[in-house]
């Protein structure tokens, strides 16, 4: 089970939950789930995000395996300097 | 465009005279700036380098002769010239980095007529002269009847600036230039302030002058600053009073390089600063 | 304080950069630098208008004009629909990325390009461009933040709705995007604190100030391939985004990476490539495009300026619990500024519970802002690092103190979410407060500040391939773009893993044909990714070099182990073998020896930096002196001393410049009025002090060699320190950048009319 | 108007035709080749087209092609002997005083011209003689110090030979 963190603008698509636990194995597949639980959120998790696994911070992290205590969090994209 | 490089004066005012869109340059330090940025260049330019006489660096008991295509580098190089006119040596070694310095020249300076330039106030504060030259002969005016205002000045069609004169510096007398700038080099004046000051054996003062740049179209003689200082010993009050003098003569104007306030306000703390460096100058001559 | 003596040989050593002979002798080629036969000169036609509707583009009288060989305007250029925008996963979007190549419908900022012409003389190509009758529309136009957001103000994208389910209007704004994050309650703990102090900031748009103007040469043949000669921060991505903007199949271009001179991120995108490359195809012919300064100032990828307003809580006993922050980022024509990583690094540095971060992306008619150094990271730090010394003082505390005690360190959950692993804040504020510079004594007019900032750094991914030649030296072909001197570290790891001189190792940095895909070189992720893939490279080389050993003594692999370049056998009764021998004799064991590794580079390790300096301000002028400058940064593992550096004393002075002199000035028509590098006043050598370093090492340990990035971590506290400083000489808090002498003397003024501290002496 | 300029670049004597309106800078980089020389600004602001004409230090966009005219030229192309770098050049190398390198060839006849009149600067005067140099990548920290170390070395070589 991925512990997703969630925060403001998501957390509000996420009925104000900050911490939801979601059983996936990827990142896309924990999109899934999320886009399936809360409609709302469509779209808002595909592009320009960054994804951190376990305090590690990536871009096209879809096809990344997440392990049972992972903790994810969704991130804007940032491009460096 | 045609470049010509005439090697005798004569033949300068030949092409400037048969050429109404000729124009003289020296170092080309504002003029090429100009040209990037679009300016169109005119169709017959004249190279003054090549003319020895206005290469010229020379002084004899009249004064001193100084060609106006001389580079500010070799000004600054003459250890004479940096003994007596110390200020005015200052001044020219402002204009830009070492790179400019070999090729900006006292007549590019002054002619470009740009209100911030660093020669303007020194060459005016010295009373300094300017031998001016065309097909029908030589006339010199006082440096300050040069510029008009900003990118103008007094020559008429054909004419061009050969050189510059100054008289030999009278005993315990000295001349200062200060400037602000953001950066310390590589810059144009914010406000410069050139001083030239007198005095007698006591140290008291028995001439002053104070000249701006940057704070008018043209370069501003601040008037009142001799009967300030004469007979005094440069006090804290006495220069106090000349730096609201010179905050009162500026007419400033707000562009990217600095505020009216600060313009003015900064004058009057050059002007203090710069009459108290000339002021130690001149009591240190002997 | 730093690690303790390295194991390596190579590694950490200050070995002569493989590309340096070149460029003292002159010899090295940047993106202006290619002569190509038949080769014709663009220039590009340029809005004169900050806003303006094109009606018409009339380019026939430019084709009369004597050399001019081919003129295109928009429509040379496919259109990208909104759908098509988005269809990378990078942050990029295409439709606005082409629209700001080539103007379509709008001219948005005084510069946007209208129409390109290619011809045999520059001369030629200016007069074709004097041609062309372009029909304006002309709009009202915003310049700054308040502007743009003012109820009335004229709208830029009818298609730009703010992303904000708040948002009371839904229609169009020139407010593209909101960011939000929060943690806990921070009005609570607002209402808990002993000290809040909440400030307001503005910051002006500064440029990254790469010495080396935007350069390409195109030649594109009869079958629509081009090749590209241009000087960027990444050649891959050049591929990938003017393929994607002309819709081409990336193969049909080949990009030649040129020499780079400076990027700062400011050639992580493109201007040039596209319309070279149409010029050529149309022209038949190569065609040389490159900006002049003034195009680079006007027309090029600027720093957002900004507006940001940060609000501390702290307890008496210097414990921080509740932060806020609200920005607007001016992201310029098109929506995208590096607001959205300003709202993650702003409290980073530190360990508070309660946060509430808001950011806006706020289009205007200026060029489109592109990512400087660590984007929106400084303008964030100036603000928080400011904050902080005020709570400091507030509550008599010494500032290094107050952020010691709270220190973001190993498993603390950052403010931007995810929790820390190992990493060295800390151990940068100690090298401060231990440093001699911390404790040396100050005279009037003087003052000290002290700031602290952090990066992410980031992975991405890499390609590499290592060849060994018949004489045992190895050559590396890199995909990533040598600023700063990566290829020295690369070869420095190579040489540690294959144990041979690094001398012996020649990285070059090649075409996007010869070697695999590259992300950008930004985000410091070179030495870190592009490192490892090398590392990995080299690893593959040595397991082959020891296969063939085994089969050169016909003996077990598992028998032969790697020792200081050499093949040794266990039993110690074979006479070792180096990699030249091995290397001489491959065609007899198996063939030629090369590897190649390509790879998402995981592990990255985010770094700090600490800074202190000491500034003199002349209290008559407001002109600000900088005396002494010291920086503490933890680099992991420094792998070649010089350059990491070289790396934090280039941060530092960007960073100077920014706070004191550095500034966009428009006039109300929206002309850049400073678009030179007289009055564009970046420091020169006279301005500044030597700038001392301490390379704080605490490794990175998903890195082989521990390396965290060090290329942008440098610039983020610099603003905020000087700052601190000039507090500290004057008693005045600079709340504006640039704090030039003009600000800080009218600060004077201002206060000393209000009487409250006057200067030290 | 196009017209014909001889003049010793790098101590070759050399001839090229170039429009009067043309400055050295351009006629160095686009007739002759030589595009060790760079151009950063064209107005004279950032000193990456330093060049010396007879021994002077100039910014090259600056200076019309023409104006050479049987002057000497020297280009960081002719700073090395056929064999040996400058100590300049090799005390850059030395103490890593570059990064991205277009700014180095002017940095090295900026130090050049400086070296040549001064071999015993101060750390200021080393910082005011490259003052028309910009560097955005080093905050010139390792130039001012390895164009010290150069100005040792070459006092040291000068006293032995």
């Amino acid at each position: 089970m991925a512990r997703v963190h969630l925060s403001g603008e998501l957390r509000q698509l996420a009925e104000g939950a900050t911490v939801i636990e979601v059983d996936a194995t990827s990142v896309v597949q924990l999109i899934d789930r999320l886009e399936d639980r809360f409609p709302d959120m469509k779209g808002r998790l595909r592009e320009g995000i960054a994804v951190a696994i376990d305090g590690e911070v990536m871009a096209n992290a879809d096809y990344l395996p997440l392990g049972p205590e992972s903790e994810v969090h969704f991130l804007p994209a940032i491009s460096g300097g | 465009m045609m470049y010509t490089a005439p090697v005798t004066v004569d033949e300068a005012c030949q092409l400037l005279a048969s050429n109404s869109a000729a124009k003289v340059f020296a170092g080309a330090t504002d003029l090429l700036p100009q040209a990037q940025a679009g300016r169109r260049l005119e169709d017959v330019l004249v190279d003054l380098k090549r003319i020895p006489r206005l290469m010229n660096l020379e002084v004899d008991d009249q004064g001193w002769t100084i060609g106006a295509a001389a580079s500010a580098a070799r000004l600054a190089e003459h250890s004479q010239l940096r003994s007596e006119y110390p200020g005015l040596v200052e001044a020219v070694a402002l204009i830009g980095s070492d790179q400019i310095q070999n090729r900006a020249s006292l007549g590019g300076n002054l002619c470009n007529a740009s209100p911030a330039a660093d020669s303007g106030p020194s060459m005016v504060v010295n009373e300094a002269r300017a031998v001016i030259v065309s097909t029908a002969g030589f006339r010199t005016i006082p440096i300050a009847d040069l510029v008009r205002g900003p990118g103008e000045t007094s020559l008429e069609p054909g004419e061009f600036v050969a050189e510059f004169q100054l008289d030999r510096p009278a005993a315990r007398r000295a001349d200062a230039y200060l400037r602000f700038t953001p950066r310390t080099e590589m810059d144009i004046a914010v406000v410069g302030a050139a001083a030239r000051v007198a005095v007698d054996d006591a140290g008291r003062c028995t001439d002053a002058a104070v000249v701006l740049g940057a704070v008018a179209p043209t370069t501003v003689r601040v008037g009142g600053i001799a009967e300030e200082l004469v007979g005094s010993t440069f006090d804290e009050e006495a220069l106090a009073r000349c730096a609201a003098l010179s905050s009162e003569a500026c007419r400033p104007i707000d562009d990217k390089r600095g505020t009216k306030e600060f313009r003015r306000h900064i004058a009057g703390v050059l002007t203090t600063r710069v009459l108290r460096l000339a002021a130690e100058r001149a009591s240190e001559q002997r | 304080m730093t690690a303790d003596v390295t194991p390596y040989k190579w590694v950490g050593t200050r070995s002569i950069r493989p590309d340096g002979l070149e460029k003292v002798t002159g010899r090295a080629r940047f993106g202006a630098d290619y002569h190509l036969p038949g080769m014709l000169v663009g220039v590009v036609l340029r809005s004169p208008h900050a806003h303006a509707t094109i009606r018409s583009i009339d380019t026939s009288a430019a084709l009369e004009v004597p050399g001019v060989k081919a003129v295109i305007t928009r429509d040379d250029f496919p259109e990208i629909t909104s759908e098509e925008a988005m269809s990378g996963e990078s942050v990029v979007d295409y439709r606005d990325l082409s629209r700001n190549i080539m103007a379509r419908d709008k001219v948005l900022y005084i510069g946007h390009p209208v129409a390109a012409i290619a011809a045999t003389t520059r001369r030629a190509a200016e007069e074709g461009a004097r041609a062309i009758a372009v029909d304006y529309e002309v709009h009202p136009h915003v310049l700054t933040v308040d502007e743009a957001m003012a109820p009335d103000a004229p709208i830029l994208h009818h298609d730009l709705i703010t992303n904000d389910p708040e948002a009371e209007t839904r229609g169009p704004s020139n407010v593209g995007k909101r960011h939000f994050f929060d943690r806990g309650n921070v009005r609570a703990a607002f209402d808990e604190s002993d000290v809040v102090i909440e400030r307001e900031f503005k910051i002006r748009p500064v440029h990254q100030g790469y010495i080396e103007p935007h350069a390409v040469v195109a030649d594109t043949d009869e079958d629509g391939r081009s090749v590209v000669w241009c000087s960027s921060q990444g050649h891959f991505l050049v591929r990938t985004l003017t393929a994607t903007v002309l819709k081409w199949e990336p193969s049909r271009l080949k990009v030649v990476p040129a020499e780079i001179g400076g990027g700062f991120g400011g050639k992580t995108t493109i201007y040039l490539e596209p319309l070279a490359i149409i010029l050529s195809a149309r022209a038949g012919r190569p065609v040389k495009l490159v900006m002049s300064r003034q195009e680079v100032f006007q027309a090029s990828g600027p720093n957002p300026g900004a507006r940001v307003r940060v609000t501390i809580g702290a307890n008496s006993d210097g414990t921080i619990i509740g932060a806020e922050a609200w920005m607007a980022f001016e992201a310029g024509a098109f929506p995208g500024s590096a607001v959205g990583a300003a709202c993650q690094t702003v409290f980073a540095p530190y360990d508070i519970p309660n946060v509430g971060i808001e950011g806006l992306d706020v289009v205007l008619n200026t060029p489109k802002a592109a990512a400087y150094r660590a984007p929106g990271a400084p303008i964030a730090a100036f603000a928080v690092e400011t904050v902080l010394d005020e709570v400091a003082e507030a509550l008599s505390l010494d500032p290094i103190e107050l952020r010691y005690r709270n220190a973001a360190e190993e498993g603390v959950a950052s403010t931007y979410g995810p929790t820390f692993k190992r990493i060295g804040f800390k151990e940068t504020l100690e090298a401060i407060r231990s440093h001699a510079h911390h404790a040396a004594p100050l005279k009037a007019n003087q003052g000290r500040g002290v700031a602290s900032g952090f990066w992410f750094n980031a992975g991405l991914d890499s390609t590499a391939t290592v060849n060994i030649h018949e004489d045992g030296t190895a050559s590396l072909l890199i995909g990533s773009p040598d600023i700063g001197g990566s290829r020295a570290s690369m070869a420095l790891m190579a040489a540690e893993e294959l144990g041979i001189d690094q001398e012996r190792i020649r990285p070059s940095i090649v075409d996007t044909d010869s070697v695999g895909f590259n992300d950008v070189t930004g985000g410091s992720r070179t030495t870190f990714a592009t490192g490892m893939a090398v590392v990995e490279a080299c690893r593959d080389v040595v397991a082959t070099a020891r296969q063939r050993a085994a089969t050169l003594w016909a003996v077990d692999v598992e028998e032969v182990e790697w020792q200081g370049g050499r093949a040794q056998h266990l039993s110690g009764s074979k006479p070792p073998l180096t990699l030249t021998e091995i290397a001489r004799s491959a065609a007899k064991t198996g063939g030629p020896i090369a590897a190649t590794a390509a790879l998402t580079a995981r592990g990255v390790g985010v770094a700090f930096s600490t800074q202190i300096c000491d500034v003199e301000v002349d209290p008559e002028t407001g002109h600000v002196k900088i005396l002494r400058y010291t920086i503490a940064q933890d680099a992991g593992r420094a792998i070649h001393p010089s350059y990491v550096e070289g790396q934090m004393q280039g941060g530092v002075a960007q960073g100077i410049g920014w706070a004191l002199n550095e500034e966009y000035v428009y006039d109300e028509t929206g002309r850049m009025e400073n678009s030179s590098f007289l009055d564009y006043r970046m420091p020169v050598a006279s301005d500044l002090p030597m700038i001392d370093t301490v390379i704080v090492e605490v490794p990175n340990p998903g890195h082989p060699y521990g390396v965290r990035g060090v290329g942008e971590v440098g610039i983020v506290p610099t603003t905020a320190a000087i700052a601190n400083a000039i507090y500290d000489a004057t008693g005045i808090r600079m709340r504006e950048l640039p704090m030039s002498a003009v600000r800080v003397h009218s600060a004077i003024e201002r206060r000393s009319d209000d009487g409250t501290r006057t200067p030290v002496g | 108007m196009r017209s014909h300029v001889t003049c010793t670049i790098n101590g070759d004597e050399v001839e090229f035709l170039v429009d009067d309106r043309q400055t050295l800078l351009d006629a160095l980089r686009d007739e002759l080749q030589l595009t060790g020389t760079k151009e950063g600004c064209a107005t004279g602001d950032c000193g990456a087209c330093s060049v010396l004409i007879d021994g002077r230090l100039n910014c090259s966009c600056l200076v019309f092609a023409r104006e050479v005219e049987g002057a000497d030229v020297l280009t960081v192309e002719g700073l090395a002997d056929a064999d040996h770098l400058h100590p300049i050049q090799h005390a850059f190398l030395e103490g890593a005083a570059l990064q991205c390198g277009i700014c180095t060839p002017g940095l090295l006849v900026a130090a050049k011209a400086l070296l040549d009149r001064n071999l015993k600067p101060t750390e200021e005067e080393v910082r005011y003689a490259i003052a028309g140099n910009l560097c955005r990548c080093t905050g010139y920290d390792k130039v001012v110090r390895s164009i010290l170390d150069a100005a040792a070395e070459m006092r040291d070589s000068a006293v032995v030979s």
